[in-house]
């Protein structure tokens, strides 16, 4: 989705852009640290840089994310030590291949900035696991394997979690999923009247 | 380990270890109904006679699906779900929703209308910590400490329904302001509030602080070293009380809190009480912030944009023009085509980090809406803390974490 | 094991009832269970400011076994319906249900994949109280209605209520099952 | 029949009962003062303000199905409410509730028994009422149940010996464990210079008193030591399986047990029936209601123990408190008789 990405929509409040705080470093991708470093770094992995809304994305080859994250973390000039958020998102109907997105968004406590790392793969391709630089990411990844399907490789304990066990029904976060679900529940009362306790008793 | 894992690793336990374990040990199912886990948390505990050796949080039991919601839906009916996820502090998600959105669309509400939202977020901080102590305080067995912070959280909620006319599931802020006028007594209940909230709390700490049953149930219970609070991505005060100082408000403001003057308190052992204290003097923050708003507010003033493609005709002149009366129709038929892009808008809820992920493909309905909720993630430090506590700790411990379940769930 | 199974109806029995409907209206003790954000307007209505509990003698228990009021407070999912079945089937008779709000009524806004349309698939409900979330004041009616119906309440009557009701939802979900197959 | 013999049958009959409807209007008296502190009205639809309340509830109770669950060990489990209830008020026996009056010619003791060793049967009786919770617990194959019942075998074994001994120092001062002996010697008066005091053991004893007072609270299994039933951590604790009339015995027990401790309190500390003005049975009243508003007190504000800390507080700060006491007032009697 970055082909038609804008860079700024139109901004109705006149004087300072609210959304220009800074708080993602420059706006420039050339100028960004980061991305400077990342690119410098992994050439082959990197693929390109976005920034919308002065929000800086990088995204990355789905094989080197663990790499990348892990020097985005150490690095000792960038620092992103604190895991905002690992989430995915379904681009079937954006594009055909590849179909998912997973999103993790870093965030640099001694530094006071945002970064956001994306890396694209198909339905089944294996994504490193955050959990080995990030305690954190252990909920989130069994998440996101629970909404989307997404395998994560070298997750210590990839179980459903928020739907139950033995839910059969797909993976629910995903495009192609309905919103009701592929089975209606059973509504017994929907054409028969409803089956209340009667009492025996009207009111007065 | 229960009978059956003692079974499945057999490597270096003999059968007769295996039994002898399996005997010492109880597994204990708390939940989802039980008393003191706020809501249908279940929590399977592994125990030698009082003692946590393994503790798996088990969740879902709310899960509503409010994400795919979000996708189903046009951006400004999404508004009244985002109350639903964590509902005992809805004006603060409403803020983190409509300000993503509004970060998306490259609007930005009113002067007024942003300090009233600073102080309904604020309000919404405090009520979502009386709850908290409430509880906390419930859970540890001092039972009269719910009862009043109940009774001091009506007046929170009195405003809210002056305001907006609900009191729990207020769904009050809409994209580019307010679109209701901000009732005239409402300063005065805000003002009023401010006075009359400090007694209480320092009746609430006489109650606590120094008794000496509570300092021995949460002196040194659940610590959390620094480094593995920032590694399990901990937020709010759990993150605080470790001594971290990461406070959405001050490292990356919004609205305007660059203009306020609060300090950001720090624990310093990680410990259950660390974080009470904490917790304590964040609320004394806020209404100090409140009060700077309404000194600093202007009196009057637009509570709304008028003039833009993605914000609600105005009321009122949607009843005198004919063709205010169709924008307002199209807006709400059709909705606003936001641009193509993606924000992540983080704000300081009462528990932590709430982050609303948004990506927009250029149509009225949001393609993903992502919630980043704070004790989602701040609830994985439970199994840390809980290794070798007493089971009496594990509520003091669910407790200190704040959660919600409609939040944890979604 | 109540004594609902050992008598006929008969006069005998009527009149020990009104005894026993006016000790029953007055002592509704409630479990402690809350699900989502009715729990909190529910726990708001015990407190200070209303105080429903413990003007109507309603004790709130945190054991199934000695409540006879279960306010099922908020959504319910499919995950927890069976949940919710276990406490109902673990509370003693005589026992009665308030759904509190849209979500427990009907499902509420939540018309997704994972949300019971309404907790009477799963327990027979005795009081709706509609409201998103209901205020105190609207749980409040709810009770009192409730209190209206335990005092007409028929041990036998009910008993056979109950029985019926439970026995038209099974022959109803087996159809219903029949018709859509088994779940994918 | 002897005639002495009947008037105690009759007298006991008359105890039990008022112990009964006392017990009753206590769940009453605490709902009302809880509610109270707490800024609520406390129940007042019920009859005039709420008085009919406690009938209400024992009505429902009596009536509620009696639910024996698959799992629970079936004769254990009918027969440990009654244990608890049954024994709950035999302890009241030895409680002097006054002197002898005259009824209908008979002169009626106002005590079911006078028996040489009183307190040591009450504390004998009141830990025998501890058999009806474990055995609860343990039958009701429920693990909450289970830790319930085991935490309060835990904590009255400690707690027993604590009672028993801050009750030590009054027995050395008195020369008697005869119940109606001790409240006969607190009855004199203590002139010390312009000050005229009752000569109550509280005043010669305040320490032993005050961890006579802890220790009741923790016998009674009330907050801030309510841990076998501690409903945020084990829902009900031991009674998490009763329902109906036998969970309505174990709620009886509690609160006989508590009236019945706090008489005690009041016969062994506060000189019992002794009053400034005309001795009588409601001044002991007085006194027991003393006892029980501290305990509700004490349940409206203080949080609960965790439970290694409660055994740590028995035998690490009040067993040698209580041991010290003793030694002091060993001495000072010593002394006092000339015999150092």
């Amino acid at each position: 989705m970055a082909e038609e990405q804008q860079t700024g929509g139109p901004a109705d409040s006149p004087g300072r852009r609210i959304w220009a705080t800074g708080h993602w470093g420059p706006t420039e991708p050339e100028e960004h640290p980061a991305v400077i470093a990342v690119r410098e770094r992994f050439p082959d992995s990197f693929v390109d840089a976005v920034n919308f809304r002065d929000e800086m994305t990088i995204r990355v080859d789905r094989p080197a994310l663990r790499e990348i994250v892990l020097f985005l973390r150490d690095e000792s000039s960038l620092r992103y030590n604190f895991l905002s958020d690992l989430t995915a998102v379904d681009m079937l109907r954006l594009r055909d291949n590849p179909r998912f997105d997973v999103v993790v968004q870093l965030y640099s406590i001694p530094r006071r900035q945002r970064l956001r790392v994306k890396a694209a793969f198909n339905d089944g391709d294996p994504v490193p696991s955050m959990t080995l630089l990030y305690e954190g990411a252990n909920w989130l990844e069994r998440e996101a394997y629970d909404m989307f399907g997404i395998v994560f490789e070298g997750h210590p304990d990839l179980r459903r979690m928020l739907l139950p066990d033995d839910w059969d029904e797909g993976h629910p976060l995903r495009k192609d999923y309905p919103l009701r679900g592929y089975r209606e529940y059973v509504q017994p009362g929907f054409e028969n009247p409803a089956p209340r306790v009667r009492s025996r008793f009207r009111r007065p | 380990m229960s009978l059956e894992i003692s079974q499945g690793t057999p490597v270096e336990i003999s059968e007769e270890r295996a039994l002898t374990d399996s005997r010492r040990q109880m597994v204990l199912n708390m939940g989802p109904q039980h008393p003191s886990t706020h809501g249908v948390l279940r929590v399977i505990l592994t125990m030698e006679g009082e003692t946590i050796v393994g503790c798996d949080p088990v969740l879902g039991y709310l899960h509503r699906g409010v994400e795919k919601l979000g996708e189903t839906h046009r951006y400004s009916q999404f508004v009244p779900w985002t109350d639903r996820t964590d509902y005992v502090a809805a004006p603060s998600n409403n803020l983190g929703y409509i300000l993503a959105v509004e970060r998306l669309c490259g609007i930005e509400a009113p002067e007024r209308a942003t300090y009233w939202r600073m102080i309904m977020g604020e309000l919404a901080r405090l009520a979502s910590h009386l709850v908290w102590l409430g509880t906390h305080a419930l859970d540890i067995g001092a039972l009269s400490m719910s009862l009043y912070c109940f009774r001091e959280r009506e007046l929170i909620l009195d405003i809210f329904e002056t305001f907006c006319g609900a009191r729990l599931t207020t769904n009050m802020m809409e994209m580019g302001g307010f679109s209701r006028p901000i009732p005239d007594n409402l300063p005065g209940m805000v003002r009023d509030f401010c006075n009359i909230f400090p007694e209480k709390q320092v009746e609430y700490e006489s109650l606590l602080s120094a008794n000496p049953i509570w300092l021995s149930r949460t002196r040194g219970v659940g610590v959390i070293e620094p480094d593995a609070a920032i590694s399990m991505s901990l937020t709010g005060a759990c993150l605080r009380g470790s001594g971290i100082n990461y406070d959405v408000r001050k490292a990356t403001p919004y609205l305007y809190y660059d203009r306020m003057d609060f300090e950001v308190p720090l624990g310093t052992r990680g410990d259950v009480y660390d974080r009470y204290l904490v917790r304590m003097e964040e609320m004394r923050q806020s209404i100090s912030i409140i009060e700077q708003c309404l000194d600093q507010m202007p009196t009057d003033g637009p509570l709304s944009l008028t003039e833009s493609p993605y914000v609600i005709p105005p009321h009122d002149s949607v009843m005198k023009t004919a063709e205010d009366m169709q924008r307002h129709f199209i807006w709400v038929i059709k909705g606003f085509s936001p641009p193509k892009g993606e924000v992540y808008q983080a704000i300081e809820h009462s528990k932590g980090e709430l982050g609303y992920y948004v990506v927009s493909d250029g149509t009225p309905i949001p393609y993903r809406v992502r919630l980043r909720t704070p004790d989602f993630v701040n609830l994985q430090s439970l199994p840390y803390m809980a290794q070798g506590a007493a089971l009496a700790d594990v509520v003091a411990l669910i407790g200190t974490i704040d959660i919600v379940l409609g939040s944890v769930d979604r | 094991m109540g004594i609902e199974d050992r008598f006929e109806k008969s006069i005998l029995t009527t009149s020990v009832d009104s005894v026993f409907n006016w000790a029953r209206r007055s002592s509704l003790w409630w479990l402690q269970f809350g699900l989502a954000c009715c729990a909190i307007e529910m726990i708001s209505a015990a407190m200070p400011r209303f105080d429903i509990s413990e003007r109507f003698g309603m004790l709130y228990r945190a054991s199934p076994r000695q409540a006879d009021l279960m306010i099922v407070s908020g959504t319910v999912t499919k995950k927890m319906a069976p949940v919710v079945r276990q406490l109902y089937d673990q509370m003693a008779e005589p026992k009665w249900v308030i759904s509190m709000g849209s979500c427990a009524n009907i499902g509420g806004p939540f018309d997704t994949y994972a949300v019971v349309q309404g907790v009477d698939q799963v327990i027979p409900v005795d009081v709706y109280v509609p409201g998103c979330p209901p205020l105190p004041e609207a749980l409040y009616y709810g009770v009192l209605e409730l209190q209206n119906k335990v005092i007409r309440y028929d041990t036998i009557a009910r008993k056979q209520s109950v029985d019926e009701a439970e026995a038209f939802r099974e022959q109803s979900r087996a159809e219903a099952q029949a018709e859509l197959g088994p779940r994918r | 029949m002897d005639a002495n013999l009947l008037s105690s049958y009759i007298f006991a009959v008359v105890v039990l009962n008022v112990l009964l409807g006392l017990m009753a209007y206590m769940t009453y008296l605490e709902r009302k003062l809880m509610a109270a502190m707490q800024d609520r009205v406390g129940p007042n639809r019920t009859g005039p303000v709420g008085l009919l309340q406690p009938i209400a509830d024992g009505i429902k109770l009596l009536v509620k199905e009696d639910i024996i669950p698959k799992h629970a060990d079936r004769r254990i489990f009918l027969l440990a409410p009654l244990l608890s209830f049954v024994l709950a008020p035999v302890a009241a026996a030895v409680i002097p509730f006054g002197d002898s009056i005259t009824v209908f010619g008979h002169e009626v003791n106002l005590y079911v028994a006078d028996i040489n060793v009183a307190a040591l049967y009450f504390l004998a009786i009141g830990s025998m009422g501890v058999y009806g919770i474990i055995l609860g617990g343990y039958a009701s194959a429920n693990r909450y149940s289970l830790l319930g019942g085991l935490r309060s075998a835990a904590q009255v074994i400690s707690y027993e010996i604590i009672l028993g001994l801050s009750l030590v120092g009054v027995f050395i001062l008195s020369g008697s464990l005869s119940l109606v002996e001790i409240v006969n010697q607190q009855s004199e008066t203590l002139h010390l210079g312009p000050l005229q005091l009752p000569n109550w053991f509280i005043l010669s004893q305040p320490l032993a008193f005050v961890i006579f007072l802890i220790a009741a609270v923790a016998e009674t299994n009330r907050a801030p030591f309510d841990l076998p039933e501690a409903e945020t951590e084990l829902i009900g604790g031991f009674h998490t399986e009763y329902s109906g009339f036998r969970f309505s015995f174990f709620f009886l027990a509690e609160y006989i047990s508590m009236i019945v401790i706090s008489l005690f309190g009041a016969t062994i500390f506060l000189g019992g029936t002794d009053g400034p003005i005309r001795d009588g049975v409601w001044w002991l009243a007085l006194k027991a209601f003393i006892f029980l508003f501290f305990y509700i007190w004490l349940r409206t504000t203080v949080p609960r123990f965790r439970y290694d800390q409660l055994m740590g507080l028995a035998w690490k700060v009040l067993l040698p408190l209580v041991l010290i006491n003793i030694l002091l007032t060993g001495f000072i009697r010593l002394w006092g008789l000339g015999m150092l």
